[in-house]
């Protein structure tokens, strides 16, 4: 039995339902292992509207069934990306999404405009997980009112499917997560890395060199878990659950607890074939339960 | 690149609480070179890789050599002979050992031995002599397998050879490749801006989507250990940025 | 080199550092083969005002690195905890908190003014990771004000040294912090398990009976890192941290990080020597690092 | 209650998948009873101990019988004979087996086995005759080792004895002492109200601080698995609300 894994996040028609997540699959031109017939999207490093250097070494720390990192959002700008990949982007049989990330509202304005109509370029991702540098550095992603002034900013000057990134470190993603949709976005991605700290006992100091990073990999899959299903229940849009996805069974637990896709971080590293086995498990999954499509399987996903 | 479930098959001490292990990796084994490196999982294991140079290659078989400096490093030497690790490589870019150059100086310090066998093989097969220099804090540390036209030995406490670092016993040569603690590396760009040096950094990838390992440049931005690396002209890392307390120097 | 552990968390004398967390210890009567003299305090399990009987089976799951727990705080109620409990402790050469918990601000003062005075309770320590059903079920933790209601509804009737415990899931923890000390704590412990959910692909519902539960374990640790040490940043009391301590060097990383003590939870379930372990670790770091005393670790607490 | 770092020394298979290990645990092998278990650590593997029933105990050796269910059973199973497992105990209540009765029925299904052989033992020393019933769904899957004065053997599917639960197949005794599936214990409790049963839920601690091995209980409230049980008397349990879908349900 072949089963269908299609599923269509808003406009944006994907042939499944596992994606590759920002920062974990560069801008898609590495990771030679990987089978990409069952990459459903990719999800390009998160960019800025100039080139960053990125943060010093140590950037990243390993921990208990995770890692923290602190790249810095090192790239090339938004220049250099549309220079260097669009044009492989617009050859491949899948879409790229760009994710893309600024110190105001109207940084993030300006970074949907110069995408907008980019040929390659086939959605926006909003990382909110940005120190605003207007209100005093808070993360927009941590105020409803700043995450829909961006939702809104971007909205505002592209046709692109946007999606906005939210971020686990907030009293109620609920609230996040209906001030975004009614600002416009067409979807939701749940949810970036926790900021965390890891101490080296020898110098008495940060291991990091930016003292904090985000915490990623399986140790967080249990709250992502619950956040993407507080996301699903408080919103009508689709939700892509992400958050320490090693193989099929962990995508499969955000699928049934209400999420239409997902993304695959972290597992890329230790697999560089990852997507591909979630892909092919869910598919196996879904044929052993009888379910002939993804859109059959049953979500738990009760409404208050 | 591979992605090999490869058996572990054989396993020696080569210095005191240094071991070589031998994994079966055919399809490894007959494409890496010099210098490059493979990134080493198990489970139950810790959730990130661990990378490895490779240090030598026999038939299907290659050879990584470590020592416990951490829990992934201590589970690796606990392995048994029917243990499977997963290996994925090679990585990175390799010791630059084309034809010409007629002497070849290979300086290690600890476990920074660890590239040095295969580019000896190397610089052999190019025509050079090779003069292998290996240092350590005292001769209980040195690795005891050498491989060079010349073999000298170094140490700080002078139990064996040299009375001093690696660095300042080595002689004239043509090129200069170097391998082991960051702040000996650092010491070696003083010395011969041309060298080619093998670094250390932290890496969550391997495979150069994380932009984990990056190495400062002089010029500069940083570079991916993983990818543009892990060798460089020494002259081209900035050395100051550079953590330096990494599981080299611990045992060196 | 014996090395001088004690230290003083407010107005409470501890012989040393390493206490036990509540929910992990009982009432400090079972764990038999720890060795006591390495016991800082034991802060008991959590009690309402009346006997609950607690959540349904199954309670707890395992995650990587981690456990989410959902007990329901099943316990006696105070009359039954004075009644079976308190006098033993009296007896013991350690000080017993008791972790207070309530639906109102209302009850929270009424559990201080029944413990207080009560020979073997020590001190009171207020979770405040409980649903505020005045406010919709909101926890007490999630909002500066309610969390400083309840701290001064409990100071205002007892004299014993308060604590309250923090919860992780906030947008900023050292809001909370500063309310809670304006309030009058005397302590704060951070941080109580953050929400996490896990799903059975066999029923397709959550493995937990009660839906969502408590993450704790190693899992967490970079994240109560982070946490407490922001939260020792926003105030001049001292604070206790909590999260994933397995041995001594994670107690380290609490304490090199501002925290003045640290508590053990989870650990105790997988070796029930655990805090002693930790003890004598930390006392083996300090003496190998030339310290005489606990107090002179230096510490990693910039002040913005 | 003891913690000993216990050697592996031996196993064996007693069922298609289903193995019996032996630990070198003097203290505990000297001091447990039938129905108490030990919790099981090791490193690296999970965060959490793994209850296990002790299945006999030779001198200074304790036995406990498995299948790999899961992660955690699969990485005991893959354990070698060096390896040394972290096991604390004997926890728990046992099986009350005072002298009087004169005979009792040892009933279990698939890995509910675990407690019957040293509930065999004291039942012998306290003057009963013991009934072995024990079943599982194919002969394949029944543990081949038994100890009664009388033995029967179930499958559900009649591949051996009779064809039918093993509840279905224990003739009248004075005593009835049972492990297995929860969905059999209730079985049981509804024949034999009075009968013993061991029964399984998850553990955090194994020692009575966490709450998390809550039994429900026909007069309302919780107990403690591992310190009040796991053993009960059948009737005392609300089996509506004791979740049946634990590993000794997969295996049996
Ligand atoms: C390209 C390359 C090739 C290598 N080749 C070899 C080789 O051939 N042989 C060999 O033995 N080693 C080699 N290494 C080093 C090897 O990868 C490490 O020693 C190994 O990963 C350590 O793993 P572990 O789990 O034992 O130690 P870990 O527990 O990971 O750490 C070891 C030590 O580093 C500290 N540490 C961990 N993370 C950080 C951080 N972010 N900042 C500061 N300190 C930290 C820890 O506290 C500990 O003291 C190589 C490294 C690279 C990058
Ligand atoms: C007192 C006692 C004695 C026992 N004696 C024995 C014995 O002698 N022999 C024996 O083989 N077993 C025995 N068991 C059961 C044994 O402890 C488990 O089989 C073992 O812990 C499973 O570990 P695992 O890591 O292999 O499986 P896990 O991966 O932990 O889980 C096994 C299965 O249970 C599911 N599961 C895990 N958590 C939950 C949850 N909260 N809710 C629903 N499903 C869940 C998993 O999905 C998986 O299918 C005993 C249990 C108890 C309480
Ligand atoms: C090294 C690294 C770099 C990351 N970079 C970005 C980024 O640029 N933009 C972004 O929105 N998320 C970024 N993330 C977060 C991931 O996309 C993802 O949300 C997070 O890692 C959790 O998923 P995982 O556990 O599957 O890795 C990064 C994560 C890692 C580990
Ligand atoms: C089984 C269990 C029960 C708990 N019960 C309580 C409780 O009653 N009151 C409370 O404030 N915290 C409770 N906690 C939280 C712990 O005290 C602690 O904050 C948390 O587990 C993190 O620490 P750890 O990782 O060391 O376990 C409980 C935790 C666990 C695992
Ligand atoms: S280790 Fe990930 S980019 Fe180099
Ligand atoms: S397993 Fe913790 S109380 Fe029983």
């Amino acid at each position: 039995m072949t089963v269908d894994m299609a599923v269509e996040v808003g406009e944006l028609r994907l042939r499944g339902p596992v994606l590759a997540a920002s920062g974990t699959f560069g801008y898609g031109t590495e990771v030679p292992l990987l089978e990409r017939r069952a990459l459903g999207a990719v999800v390009s490093k998160g960019i800025f509207l100039r080139p960053r250097a990125g943060t010093p070494p140590p950037r990243i720390v390993e921990t208990p069934s995770g890692m923290l990192n602190a790249i810095g959002l090192q790239g090339p700008g938004v220049e250099g990306l549309i220079r260097d990949y669009a044009a492989q982007w617009a050859q491949w049989d899948f879409p790229v999404l760009v994710n893309i990330n600024g110190e105001t509202a109207a940084e993030y304005g300006e970074l949907a405009a110069r995408l907008d109509g980019v040929p390659g370029v086939a959605g926006l991702e909003i990382n909110i997980s940005c120190p605003n540098v207007e209100q005093g550095g808070l993360y927009f992603g941590n105020d409803p009112r700043a995450a829909a002034a961006v939702t809104e900013a971007v909205r505002k000057r592209t046709d692109l499917p946007v999606w906005v990134k939210l971020t686990p470190m907030v009293t109620d993603i609920g609230v996040i997560a209906r001030a975004c949709e009614a600002a416009g976005a067409d979807a939701l991605t749940a949810i970036n890395t926790f900021v965390g700290m890891s101490i080296d006992l020898n110098t008495r100091q940060p291991r990091l060199s930016f003292r904090t990073g985000g915490l990623s990999g399986p140790a967080i899959r249990p709250l992502a878990v619950h956040l993407a299903h507080q996301a699903a229940r408080a919103v009508s849009i689709p939700v892509i659950g992400i958050g320490g996805i090693m193989g099929a069974e962990d995508a499969l637990e955000f699928l049934v607890a209400g999420c239409a896709a997902v993304q695959v971080g972290t597992a890329t590293f230790v697999n560089p074939n990852a997507i591909a086995e979630v892909h092919d498990g869910i598919a196996a999954y879904l044929a052993s339960h009888g379910f002939a499509s993804l859109a059959e399987l049953p979500r738990y996903l009760p409404r208050d | 690149m591979f992605l090999v479930d490869a058996p572990l098959v054989a396993r020696r001490e080569v210095a005191r609480g240094m071991f070589v292990l031998s994994l079966d990796a055919p399809q490894i084994a007959q494409s890496v070179r010099a210098g490059q490196f493979v990134n080493l999982g198990w489970s139950p294991g810790p959730l990130l890789r661990r990378p490895f140079s490779v240090y030598r290659t026999e038939g299907d078989r290659i050879e990584v050599i470590l020592k416990a400096v951490g829990a992934g490093t201590a589970q690796l030497l606990a392995m048994t002979a029917s243990d499977t690790i997963s290996c994925l490589g090679p990585l990175g870019h390799a010791f630059d050992l084309v034809a010409g150059p007629r002497s070849v100086a290979l300086v290690s310090g600890g476990l920074g031995v660890a590239p040095m066998p295969l580019a000896a093989r190397e610089a052999r097969a190019a025509g050079m002599s090779v003069t292998w220099v290996h240092g350590s804090r005292t001769v209980d540390e040195l690795c005891s397998e050498a491989d060079g036209d010349e073999v000298i030995w170094a140490t700080d406490d002078g139990s064996r050879g040299f009375a001093g670092t690696a660095v300042s016993a080595v002689p004239e040569t043509d090129v200069v490749l170097a391998c082991g603690p960051n702040r000996m590396l650092a010491a070696v760009a003083m010395r011969w801006p041309d060298a080619q040096v093998a670094v250390e950094t932290y890496m969550g990838c391997g495979t150069g989507v994380c932009l984990g390992c990056a190495v400062p440049l002089a010029r500069g931005g940083y570079d991916r250990a993983c990818k543009e690396g892990p060798v460089y002209r020494a002259a081209d890392i900035d050395w100051s940025v550079l953590p330096a307390h990494l599981p080299y120097a611990i045992s060196a």
